[in-house]
């Protein structure tokens, strides 16, 4: 697989998302997709990301379904493990707790408990993510939950034409994928429309910025607020290498760790809380790695450890954001 | 419907008054979001005003309710003040909590509305607990759960009656029938012929009533509250009724069947009662007018005293996630 | 029951061959685990041997089960090869699994066995996904999902069993109902007077069988696997039946009503049947004996082979987790 | 709350905590058990903990309940909000994946969400642990998990009066508490028994060997390993600290920050999954707190990342052991 997009009109990362999921129903029948209020009658998705599809594809093979994700999961296990491609659809990453023994006890595990017999390549999109007032139970990260389960991949795209590459990639993949989609990139993240051919192989991390005083690595909506950052830092004269981890489950060590090698600092941001984060597996291992290398200890940048708050100030005081970040790299700049 | 259990007068006034609250607030409340004043997912329930007013009408303050996101019409019907509900809607400090829940996650101790949950069938199973603790001091209470017509498909609601029924909770489980589950239709997604037929399956009553019929829906209230009351278990009660205003107020209704719309909002249930109170001269048309007068009042200084209440300072990040807030390390926050 | 779906003799010495297989290879499984020649936990089926002899004598090989940790009948009814479901209870490289499953969680692609849960409840939403895709490639498979009396009280139950309705697909829930979930009496969780009546709730045919009694279960579910490959959906079979050695092997049974173990063991289904058989001149003596030998044989052959095959190689740690094991970096073996 | 305890007869762990029921029972009598086969006629609980509590508190106060953990979180979620202090058996960590829902958006957020209007002081008992050939769906630590959510509290007791201190502190503590039990130490762990006002502070854990040459972080039974490995390595002239956690959320930062700044040598051992676990964590603020102070990258030893497998050499394999920490300090000594 290599990672290649051919550059035309641009589109949103719902857009992006809903091209993938209909060239990959048109170039293969064995994929399904389902979730509540996915199909045309009921709207194509909450967030129209399946718009069209029950239309074009049928209803055999586009479903809304009852509010029910024990089911859902249920039923993308078992026509994965029947020689189909389900693209199920939790509608928002909170509701994955009712789902997870599917995810966690069944998806992930039977490969390996069927010896390599079974093979359920399924993938689950999720939407997340904080800052539209939607309260405490509506806009959880837990990648690092799933990054913990042995036989899950994970990956959370920031533009529209990764999000079509992974996509693409997480429905062709024989494993389970578990893809969380950012609500407020879907319509804000703009990008050129890429052409059917293009895949993002899982796994595989990106350099959105150059630079060579510090790394900070970032995935989902957080990229942009670190590509936010780097230019504040640049008007400063503080030059900030910025990578898309694009991919949790495997994360790209080799993009990470050679950056970090390059800069000297390296800090990790993620709209997850902080505490036990993903951040901590990266700091843990760059600071393993890099040991004795690095010119100031690992930062990590995560939401503040409580729920989602619904008041503005507080919700936006919760979220990391371009400036405690930049806040973050200025702090580092000083050792070293 | 039993005779037993027709409200007298006073009590159909005190659920129109209830009726005509929760209209006047839902009606607000959209004018507040239609200008931008008021910024966040607003979940209607404009149509289903009859369901709460009813049953609040034979609960006492103590007794609990477990509510969802489309349920301020709960909390209001149950007498929640209106202060601190609008305060929190808008987030402000004076918020019954604080702005940290918002109209998703609303609490008031005072009325027993002890828990707002934003995840589809979760107030069952917690509302079951609070039913064990009035069993187990003896009481008398009982807890209420609404849900959804939607809800009634999740797992969470056929574990949560199962244990009520077997433990015999004074808990009544009133599923609030609106024929969607956000775009979906009932049909689409709910195997039974009606929800209450589930009730086969616990052995314990069910009932499908009239939602929009204030005496229909009080008398399945009132005949499952003794029930609750007496020892005697959970009743599961359907509730049929419409929302008027989609699932999130801003939806279109492509996914609407138009014609089912317009009857149900031609059918309003709040002039309808009100003009049956009149013509059956159980109230005259002035005394209700200065009722709905009143609440417009209340209203009214309830959405200022919100307004000019102080948004919360950032440290609030720190407090109420434990009771001690000493135990978070400080780089938590970075 | 409806004599439209009676076994013909052949059928009913068929079944009874596979529910002396499953007796046989309780009895030697118990033992080899008694005198310590294997270890892990045990789930005994025995006393549940009717209900998949005679569910399987009514499904192809194509069909798909889905089974639990208490399976290995529903298993080895299905025609699971002794041999390789020996091994992977060994845990050695010749097990159905190579040894990374063991017996909670044997799968075998052949017979259409295609998963084995230790999650109560969880066979039954993957059999659904099954079934979908039988139903989506029009090749006239059903898909089975086992699971206990216990089962039926758990989320998963409700939610998969309104999915299949709703999408009418071609599964057959099997209830098997031994009236204990661990040491938990049925009454004790269950609100349903009988499981069967929950059908109720879905629209679809629900019936309670003795599970005991070979003629009774075939019937029902050769109506439920005709309706299923007819296109109307699933059914829910509550078979009634008793596990004989408690919830894992090696239990007291100090949690159960000893007079009614008693009176099940007494009737034991297996001899009961084969006596019948005998009784009604359907088969003989002399027939049932040289099966039973050479199902003895056959178990000696697949416990040698078992213990024979070697334990697998700690780099298979590094397998199977993903189709690709390069892609989990060196250091998580650490 | 002092970590005081009077030493009488040993008891196994399984017996202090039951101990640990029964004396709270006694003298709260808002204090409730349940779970699946918890009361006397249905054994007292699987492997015991619960027995005879039913028998003198009540089948009011003490109940076995359906199959049915979200009923049972759920009641617990609801007895606690009504003034009760629920302790509630999930009987193995795999089975919280049908009750994450309850768990993580109920008991952890609703003190948050309402604004401290209300508090959700209930106790969750879960055994887990490998090593007793029960496969893949019935061993797994999520720790990790239950740390990264803010509103849960998360203790792993490796000792008889840890778990009876322990156990009384979080039914005491006005939040709720996931109370970790490892099925093998259940039995095989004896010890003093405590007396009834002996109580081990949440948050807080405990040097369980000193030395000076490294310092090695546990909890749960691989604290048992740990100080085999620190036997082993004692022979060789190595000598290792021991520390064992006893809590994960809040954890002991500054008596691990302190015996690593003392060592200069850190690892952290679980038996969760090394990737994404809790040792990512404590690396991770041990790596950034004590930067240029180690004179050895943090190591971490966790389980293989894959799921429990059954067959006995590789689940022997799979759980790091006294060998494979030994090996690790030895690897760690050859720098600085
Ligand atoms: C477990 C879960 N799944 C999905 C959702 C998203 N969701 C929010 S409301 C809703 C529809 C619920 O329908 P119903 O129960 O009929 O209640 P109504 O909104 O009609 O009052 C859905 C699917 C959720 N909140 N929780
Ligand atoms: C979700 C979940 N909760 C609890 C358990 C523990 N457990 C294993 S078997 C069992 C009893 C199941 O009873 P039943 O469904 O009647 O099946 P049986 O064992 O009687 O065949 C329980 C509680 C589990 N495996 N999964
Ligand atoms: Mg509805
Ligand atoms: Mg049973």
């Amino acid at each position: 697989m290599t990672d290649t997009a051919t550059k035309t009109r641009a589109v949103t990362m719902a857009e992006a998302i809903n091209r993938a999921l209909a060239d990959a129903m048109a170039e293969d029948d064995k994929v399904l997709v389902f979730g509540e209020d996915v199909a045309d009658p009921e709207g194509g998705g909450v967030v129209g990301i399946s718009r069209g599809l029950s239309t074009r594809f049928g209803d055999d093979r586009v479903r809304s379904t009852p509010i029910a994700e024990q089911a859902i999961i249920g039923a993308a296990v078992g026509s994965a493990l029947g020689g189909y491609k389900p693209v199920a659809e939790i509608m928002l990453m909170n509701f994955s707790t009712v789902a997870m023994d599917m995810i966690v006890n069944h998806a992930a595990k039977l490969r390996f408990m069927t010896g390599g017999q079974t093979g359920v390549p399924l993938t689950v999109r999720m939407m997340t993510g904080a800052g539209i007032s939607s309260g405490g139970q509506h806009g959880d990260y837990y990648e690092a939950w799933f990054a913990h389960v042995a036989g899950l991949k994970v990956v959370t795209p920031s533009t529209p034409e990764d999000a079509y590459g992974l996509m693409r990639s997480c429905i062709e993949d024989p494993d389970p994928c578990i893809f969380i989609e950012n609500i407020l990139l879907l319509a804000m993240a703009k990008g050129p429309q890429p052409d059917s051919t293009h895949r993002v192989p899982i796994g595989k991390g990106i350099v959105r910025q150059e630079g060579k005083d510090l790394t900070i690595v970032a995935h989902s909506r957080m990229v942009v607020e670190a590509l936010g950052a780097a230019k504040a830092l640049e008007a400063e004269g503080v030059s900030a290498e910025v990578i898309d981890l694009r991919s949790i489950q495997p994360w790209d060590r080799e993009l990470v760790l050679s950056s970090a090698a390059k800069t000297g600092r390296l800090m990790i941001v993620h709209e997850a809380t902080k505490q036990f984060g993903i951040g901590a597996e990266i700091a843990a291992v760059a600071s393993h790695e890099l040991f004795g290398k690095l010119k100031a200890p690992v930062h990590r940048v995560g939401a503040a450890f409580c729920a989602v708050p619904f008041s503005k100030p507080l919700e936006t005081a919760f979220m990391p954001d371009a400036q405690r970040i930049a806040d973050g790299a200025r702090a580092m700049m000083k050792h070293g | 419907m039993s005779n037993r259990y027709t409200p007298d007068a006073g009590t159909q006034v005190d659920i129109y008054r209830r009726m005509a609250l929760l209209k006047a607030n839902d009606e607000r409340t959209r004018k507040l979001f239609t200008t931008g004043r008021l910024v966040s997912p607003y979940y209607s329930y404009r149509g289903q005003e009859v369901i709460p007013s009813a049953i609040s009408a034979v609960l006492t303050d103590e007794d609990y309710v477990c509510t969802i996101y489309r349920g301020i019409h709960d909390m209001l019907a149950k007498g929640m003040s209106l202060k601190s509900l609008w305060a929190e809607v808008a987030g402000r400090v004076d918020g019954s909590c604080k702005g940290k829940g918002g109209p998703m996650h609303l609490t008031s101790l005072e009325k027993g509305v002890m828990v707002t949950t934003g995840i589809v069938g979760s107030s069952m199973p917690i509302a079951n607990g609070l039913a064990w603790t009035a069993k187990l001091a003896g009481n008398g209470r009982v807890a209420v759960a609404n849900f959804g017509d939607g809800a009634s498909n999740i797992g969470a609601f056929h574990e949560a009656i199962n244990l009520a029924a077997v433990w015999k909770l004074p808990v009544i489980f009133v599923c609030q029938n609106n024929l969607y589950g956000e775009h979906t239709t009932y049909e689409k997604t709910t195997a039974a012929k009606q929800i209450a037929d589930r009730a086969v399956g616990y052995s314990i009553p069910g009932v499908r009533v009239d939602g929009n019929d204030p005496l229909e829906m009080y008398a399945a209230a009132a005949e499952a509250v003794a029930r609750a009351r007496a020892g005697e278990g959970p009743t599961l009660i359907e509730a049929m009724t419409f929302r008027f205003f989609g699932h999130v107020f801003g939806d279109d209704d492509s996914y609407m069947d138009k014609e089912q719309k317009k009857a149900a909002m031609a059918a309003d249930p709040v002039p309808r009662f009100r003009a049956k109170l009149i013509a059956e001269g159980i109230v005259d048309e002035a005394t209700l007018a200065a009722m709905e007068a009143a609440i417009e009042a209340e209203i009214d200084e309830a959405v200022e005293f919100a307004l000019a209440s102080p948004l919360p300072d950032v440290s609030e990040l720190r407090h109420d996630v434990y009771a001690d807030p000493s135990v978070i390390a400080e780089d938590s926050y970075a």
